[in-house]
């Protein structure tokens, strides 16, 4: 079992800053979510973790050894790729036993490793197939089979499941984290997917051009994001922004429109606020309480039933409050139209407060 | 995606005309065949001037069609033509231009395919830069270089052997050749190869045991441009090597190039004709795998 | 006794050949049509009798193709044993480099000065005093070759000159007959063009200028003539749509046309159409004015090399070229005229006797391979292809002639 | 990320030190030398030689006599020369046009779905195949008016018709232009086809749906896609066109007079049957001159510019 740790790590393709001074520990048996948009720096981090690109400055620990100039065989790694990258002209048991073969293995244990695998896999009956005629499914099967006969303490997945279909990606991912589960491994996983995250992490790390944003618990991140970006890329459907300003002697009261919601019950972070400065209130649709619900909570409103996206389960709802577009969730057996009046009403103390400047939590 | 990469579609890929005698179809075979006759026209010519006799030649009428069919130019061509005082026409060069065809066309492969392996996958600082010298290279009429490479191959005393003939014809190769094989391999996914270094294989690993075993198509298309250079060259052939390792071409040459004397043009073009019948049965014989390998060799990248 | 008979033969036959010299030589040439070839065969016969072997290496085409190769197997170091070129300034370098085996020890002992005639043909294998080749024939320039059929159809005599020529054209054109049949490149246009200064100008002029490079003359009144009559030929040749020199012959010999002007060479494409001289064509030296002929022709090179066997087999092949035999069994069977005046050639034909009674009276000249650089001789050439084929007036045509001259080395 | 053949204990620095990027993957750079050689040695040294000697008097052999420019002033004041630059300029552009327009029809035409692909796709190639010498002297047969194709038109009965391109100072390069396209644009058709094959399948699909003509989809949507395969094509047709020396010898050597010279046979025409070296290296000193100059920055734009990653 092994830590991970990068120190001010820094990666430049040309002019281009991909990596700035990133930090980043990971602790034995932590599966640690990389999460950003493309472009965001996190699978090019993972591939430098590998060593698969040639790091700028800056260094990287694989259990306390400096690996920054490691060849990726020599860092005790597995990885599983996106595309799965398995070798075509080789069958399953190839594809599996080659980084085996190339490590001077021998035969006897390649074969013990190849059948723990399979059978942890349940992929034995597709050992002397080509990938060429595997599914999708199966093939991720086996590309992680092609980590895990690595024996090593770190794996790192680049976007396994984005290849996949939406039921065999729920599947995997459901295996990935028994696997997990079961090895006790370090695991870091890249994926552009916050339901992914949300479900396999013991922590994540949310990304954006090159720097890492805030890196802490699901939950943590779910419900104190530490910045704007954070709040908004993770959540589905997304937070609602309310623009205003603070006011109060402790300006722990925020202004929007006509409206003054007082803060009570907020925990406030130590970034320094004054009253007067604009500040964003962030509100997620989830924790929005709806009608007869909404009489307990501190804020009320009545509002205009705008738009309605029924999803099963809930029903999604646009409406306007306090001038600004507002959506909150309902029952999935709540029967609105448009022009309806549904009052709604949320607990500032769940709610999110960020510089509207710095866009930091507040 | 890599399954794409072996198996790249080959086939016809535009929308189907409905019917068979719709305006487009006629519209499509009637600019076809009227091009094949364009393409044809010189063929044609070819090859009843094969089959003709000198008088009859003299007469003039090139498209006529032999009144007396002869395979006697064939023959003379293949056994009897004289090249100076050996009279044994193409067959004499033909088993050198076999021994220097097939070294020349594998070691000019496999160097511009570890180039183009390098170039795609392990960029080093001015990698680039030879990579773009190279394709200026190819724009460097051969002719001009003869007196230097005459010189280089002097220095390393491999002038007047098959190797340094070898060796001319794989330095001249490189350039399209590294261009076709770089695209190839660019146009591979990157992740098989970073998963292969994961898996601990080094460069030449994944050269051999990951990166040849999927170049098929483009080795089909390496192997038709350099049979058909390589073949169809006379003046490296005659220059750095000497007369009992003469290819074909020379015969060629000097059965079709004489300048004073007799021109026997039904014999020319039996010649021709049988010089070029390697190359074509090439072409016969690698068919698809071609156009698929040019698909994969020149289309992306 | 028979065993000792036996013995005894088969240790002569043994030491024979052996003994004295069996070497490998490569020879390269460019004689690969099948007259040149039979030529060229003899050679090799003659010279594997005497016990070396003769390993052949033509390459067919003279300048562009063969003079490259020979060029770079000579600097590569890696050298055949022997390569014809054409006699003249073109091996001056290779002399001068030291690349060329110094014949004058086997020159001296065969004593080539008496034999080869005319003598300018050893001059120009001479550097320094200094012998560096054989030569094996002479090619001459002078000749017109005339269709007897199309003057018969245009209902004019065969001429016997120049003027006779130029004046009959007219008919010609009017039996739809090309009066004069023309390659399209530049040799063979600036060929007929010194043909036309010999015949017009006179031999004087010509060497003026081939010679001691005078642009003075080049300018003058005798050459104005030859362009102006230049002009004329090329009014002549319009209607001739050939590239390649045997295709204009061909046009004389199926009476397409009226006359080419050609070298001696152009006999071999009359005979294998199996047309007789004076009969079904008449061949005019010199254009029927000025009975002269010049001496262009082939010889031997033979590069150094270090091993001293091969210099010896390189001297043997010299020594054998310049042989009576040879001379006799190579020259009929080319079609040229042979080195040295005491040979029998009586089997050639009319053509070629005729060639040999002017050499025999001493109507020689030097040709121009032995007075121009090949620089400006490809000139000259140029200049020829762009006046034969557009209309460059014949001032500007002179007056670039003579620029061109005057540059010369 | 060193070679593997490497020791391990060459590999290991200092912990936190960087190793020397030079050694970094060693074997790529080792296998890379034949390129670099190729390169730096033929291709750099070999125009470096080429260049110094054009500024000597060199004839038969190279010599270092330096005369400064004055091969460069004999070359612009040569009237063959000159014509030899603007025929490579004609030809240039109508072979780089042609032989792409009528390679890009050839492979969309092909593309239809039709029958007989490979019979025609064959076709188009196999002149490929042939040596220039000869298909030179066959072009020449057939557009020779007295019994080339001019000859059978006027047998059919149109006494007046008239194709004689070699034989018109003005027409000739076009004649070539014929038989050199019949020669090159095969290859090219099948690099366009391949192109076309490998374009998805749902631009067709939405093309349709947009209602765009056929035509039009493959000029607006689909050569627009195909840069990379148009680049190869360039590069192919470009570097043929340069080298353009055989076809002409064979065909008209450089007739009629000089009117179809090109710079290839200038160069070797001064190098061997001149024997002056030096103009023969100036000449192709320009050659090569104009070559750069019109192909670096396209170079460094398309292969030095990425990065990947």
């Amino acid at each position: 079992m092994a830590t991970v740790s990068v120190k001010d790590l820094v990666l430049n393709f040309g002019a281009v800053k991909v990596l700035r001074d990133l930090n980043l520990n990971i602790p034995t048996g932590e599966f640690l979510v990389l999460l950003g948009a493309s472009g965001s720096g996190k699978s090019t981090l993972l591939n430098c973790i590998a060593g698969l690109l040639d790091v700028t400055d800056g260094q990287i620990f694989i259990d306390d050894k400096n690996v920054t100039w490691s060849e990726p065989k020599d860092r005790g790694i597995g990885m599983v790729f996106q595309s799965y990258a398995l070798y075509p002209q080789m069958t399953v048991k190839g594809n599996l036993s080659f980084g085996l073969k190339n490590a001077k293995l021998p035969k006897a244990e390649i074969e013990k490793r190849i059948e723990r695998a399979a059978s942890v896999l349940q992929i034995e009956p597709l050992l002397d197939r080509k990938p060429s005629a595997l599914s999708g499914g199966q093939r991720q099967r086996v590309a992680i089979g092609r980590a895990l006969v690595r024996d090593v303490d770190v794996f790192l997945f680049d976007e396994p499941l984005s290849n996949l279909d939406a039921k065999l990606r729920a599947d995997l991912r459901v295996e990935i984290k028994r696997l997990h589960q079961r090895l006790k491994n370090t695991m870091i996983y890249v994926t552009h997917d916050q339901v992914e995250a949300m479900t396999l992490a013991d922590r994540i790390a949310v990304m954006s051009q090159g720097i890492i944003l805030q890196l802490d618990t699901p939950n943590v991140i779910y419900n104190r994001p530490a910045n704007k970006y954070v709040a908004g890329f993770i959540g589905s459907p997304e937070m609602n922004f309310l623009d205003g300003s603070l006011s109060g002697a402790k300006a722990d009261i925020f202004e929007t429109d006509d409206k003054k919601i007082k803060l009570s019950g907020y925990t406030f972070s130590e970034q320094n606020r004054s009253s007067a400065q604009s500040a964003i209130l962030g509100v997620r649709p989830e924790q929005v309480a709806v009608n007869d619900h909404a009489e307990a909570m501190p804020v009320t409103e009545s509002v205009e039933v705008e738009l309605v996206e029924p999803m099963g389960a809930d029903t999604l709802v646009w409406s306007t409050f306090a001038k600004q577009p507002f959506r909150f969730r309902m029952e999935g057996t709540a029967i609105v139209s448009p022009g309806d009046k549904v009052k709604i009403g949320f607990d500032p103390a769940k709610a999110s407060l960020f510089d509207t400047d710095t866009e930091l939590r507040l | 995606m890599a399954d794409t990469i072996l198996n790249p579609v080959a086939e016809a890929r535009g929308p189907r005309p409905k019917k068979a005698f719709s305006r487009a179809n006629i519209f499509i075979y009637g600019t076809l065949l009227l091009v094949s006759v364009y393409y044809l026209l010189p063929l044609y010519v070819m090859i009843v001037t094969s089959f003709k006799g000198m008088p009859e030649i003299r007469l003039g009428n090139v498209f006529g069609p032999p009144l007396e069919p002869t395979f006697q130019p064939w023959v003379k061509a293949w056994a009897e033509a004289c090249t100076g005082i050996n009279c044994d026409g193409l067959s004499r060069g033909f088993s050198n231009s076999v021994k220097i065809l097939i070294p020349s066309v594998t070691l000019s492969i496999l160097i511009a395919s570890v180039n183009g392996y390098a170039l795609a996958n392990w960029k080093f600082k001015g990698s680039e830069t030879f990579f773009t010298i190279l394709i200026i290279g190819a724009f460097i009429p051969y002719q001009t270089m003869l007196y230097p490479i005459v010189i280089m191959l002097r220095e390393i005393k491999l002038m007047g052997s098959i190797w340094g003939l070898v060796l001319v014809h794989t330095v001249f190769g490189m350039p399209i050749l590294t261009l076709l094989f770089r695209n190839y391999f660019t146009s591979i996914p990157d992740e098989l190869f970073k998963a292969a270094r994961v898996d601990g294989a080094g460069f030449w690993g994944i050269y051999f045991k990951i990166m040849l075993p999927m170049s098929l198509p483009i080795i089909v298309v390496a192997i038709i441009l350099q049979v058909t250079g390589i073949w169809n060259d006379f003046l490296f052939g005659v220059i750095y090597t000497k007369p009992d390792t003469y290819p074909m071409t020379v015969q060629l040459n000097n059965i079709v190039n004489s300048v004073q004397g007799v021109k026997e043009y039904n014999v020319n073009m039996a010649a021709t004709l049988l010089t070029g019948l390697v190359p074509l049965v090439i072409y016969f014989i690698s068919g698809k795998l071609f156009v698929r390998g040019i698909a994969a060799g020149a289309v992306k990248g | 006794m028979y065993l000792k008979r036996i013995l005894t033969a088969l240790a002569v036959s043994a030491a024979l050949p052996a003994a004295s010299h069996a070497t490998e030589l490569e020879v390269t040439h460019w004689w690969t049509s099948g007259g040149e070839a039979a030529a060229v065969a003899e050679l090799a016969k003659a010279f594997d009798a005497s016990g070396d072997k003769w390993v052949d290496g033509a390459i067919a085409g003279s300048g562009g193709t063969a003079r490259p190769i020979i060029i770079s197997r000579i600097l590569g170091g890696d050298p055949m044993g022997a390569t014809q070129l054409n006699h003249g300034r073109q091996a001056e370098e290779l002399i001068e480099a030291g690349l060329l085996l110094d014949l004058t020890d086997v020159a001296e002992k065969e004593g080539w000065k008496d034999i080869v005639n005319p003598p300018s043909l050893l001059e120009s294998c001479t550097l320094d005093g200094r012998i560096y080749c054989a030569p094996i024939n002479i090619h001459s320039w002078q000749w017109i070759w005339l269709s007897n059929a199309a003057y018969e159809k245009a209902g004019v005599p065969v001429p016997t000159n120049w003027e006779e020529f130029t004046a009959a054209a007219p008919k010609l054109e009017e039996a739809g007959i090309v009066p004069l049949a023309m390659g399209k490149q530049g040799w063979q246009q600036n060929g007929a063009f010194g043909v036309m200064v010999v015949a017009i100008a006179g031999v004087d002029a010509w060497k003026k200028v081939n010679v001691e490079k005078d642009a003075e003359v080049a300018r003058g009144p005798e050459y104005a003539k030859v362009f102006e009559a230049a002009v004329n030929a090329r009014e002549f040749a319009k209607d001739s749509n050939v590239q390649d020199w045997n295709q204009a012959t061909n046009m004389v010999i199926t009476g397409k046309a009226g006359g080419q002007i050609m070298g001696d060479w152009a006999q071999g494409e009359f005979q294998v159409a199996g047309q007789v001289a004076g009969e079904d064509y008449t061949c005019l030296p010199g254009l029927g004015d000025n009975e002269i002929l010049d001496t262009a022709g082939d010889a031997f090179y033979f590069p150094k090399v270090d091993d001293p066997e091969t210099t010896e087999a390189q001297k043997r092949l010299a020594s054998l070229i310049i042989s009576k035999d040879v001379q006799v069994a190579f020259n009929l069977k080319k079609g040229s005229l042979p080195i040295r005046g005491d040979v029998d050639l009586s089997s050639a034909n009319d053509c070629m006797q005729k060639g040999l009674k002017i050499l025999a009276d001493g109507g020689i000249m030097p040709s121009g391979d032995q007075n121009l650089t090949p620089d400006t001789q490809t000139q000259i050439e140029d200049l020829m292809a762009e006046f034969w084929s557009g209309d460059m007036s014949a001032e500007d045509a002179q007056s670039r002639y003579a620029d061109i001259i005057e540059r010369a080395e | 990320m060193s070679a593997t053949t490497e020791p391990s204990a060459a590999r290991d620095p200092a912990p936190d030190g960087k190793p020397n990027p030079l050694f970094r993957n060693l074997s790529a750079k080792f296998a890379s030398i034949p390129m670099i050689i190729t390169a730096l040695v033929v291709f750099v040294g070999g125009t470096i030689w080429t260049i110094v000697y054009s500024f000597t008097n060199s004839k038969l052999l190279p010599r270092t006599n330096f005369v400064g420019f004055d091969q460069y002033e004999r070359l612009w004041s040569t009237r063959r020369w000159m014509v030899s630059i603007e025929n490579l300029a004609i030809y240039g552009i109508c072979s780089l046009i042609l032989t792409l327009v009528i390679g890009f029809t050839l492979a969309a035409l092909l593309d239809r779905k039709i029958r007989f692909e490979n019979t025609f796709r064959t076709i188009f190639l196999y002149p490929f195949a042939l040596s220039f010498i000869v298909t030179g002297l066959t072009w020449q047969w057939i557009l020779n008016p007295d019994f080339g194709l001019q000859n059978v038109v006027r047998n059919w009965g149109w006494e007046s018709f008239t194709f004689n391109p070699l034989n018109d100072p003005d027409t000739v390069i076009y004649g070539i232009l014929i038989a050199g396209i019949w020669q090159g644009s095969g290859l090219i058709m099948c690099i366009m086809l391949a192109g076309l094959r490998g374009i998805d399948e749902d631009i067709w699909k939405a093309a349709r749906v947009d209602g765009i003509g056929t035509v039009k989809t493959y000029l607006r949507i689909i050569l627009p896609m195909m840069r990379p395969v148009i680049i190869t094509s360039l590069v192919l047709i470009a570097s043929g066109i340069i080298k353009l020396y055989d076809l002409v010898v064979a065909q008209t050597n450089g007739g009629p007079g000089i009117a179809s010279e090109v710079p290839a046979k200038y160069v070797i025409n001064y190098m061997f049957r001149a024997q002056n070296l030096g103009q023969g290296f100036a000449a192709s000193t320009m050659m090569l001159l104009s070559v750069i100059i019109i192909l670096i920055p396209w170079a460094y734009l398309e292969f030095g510019g990425r990065k990947r990653g």
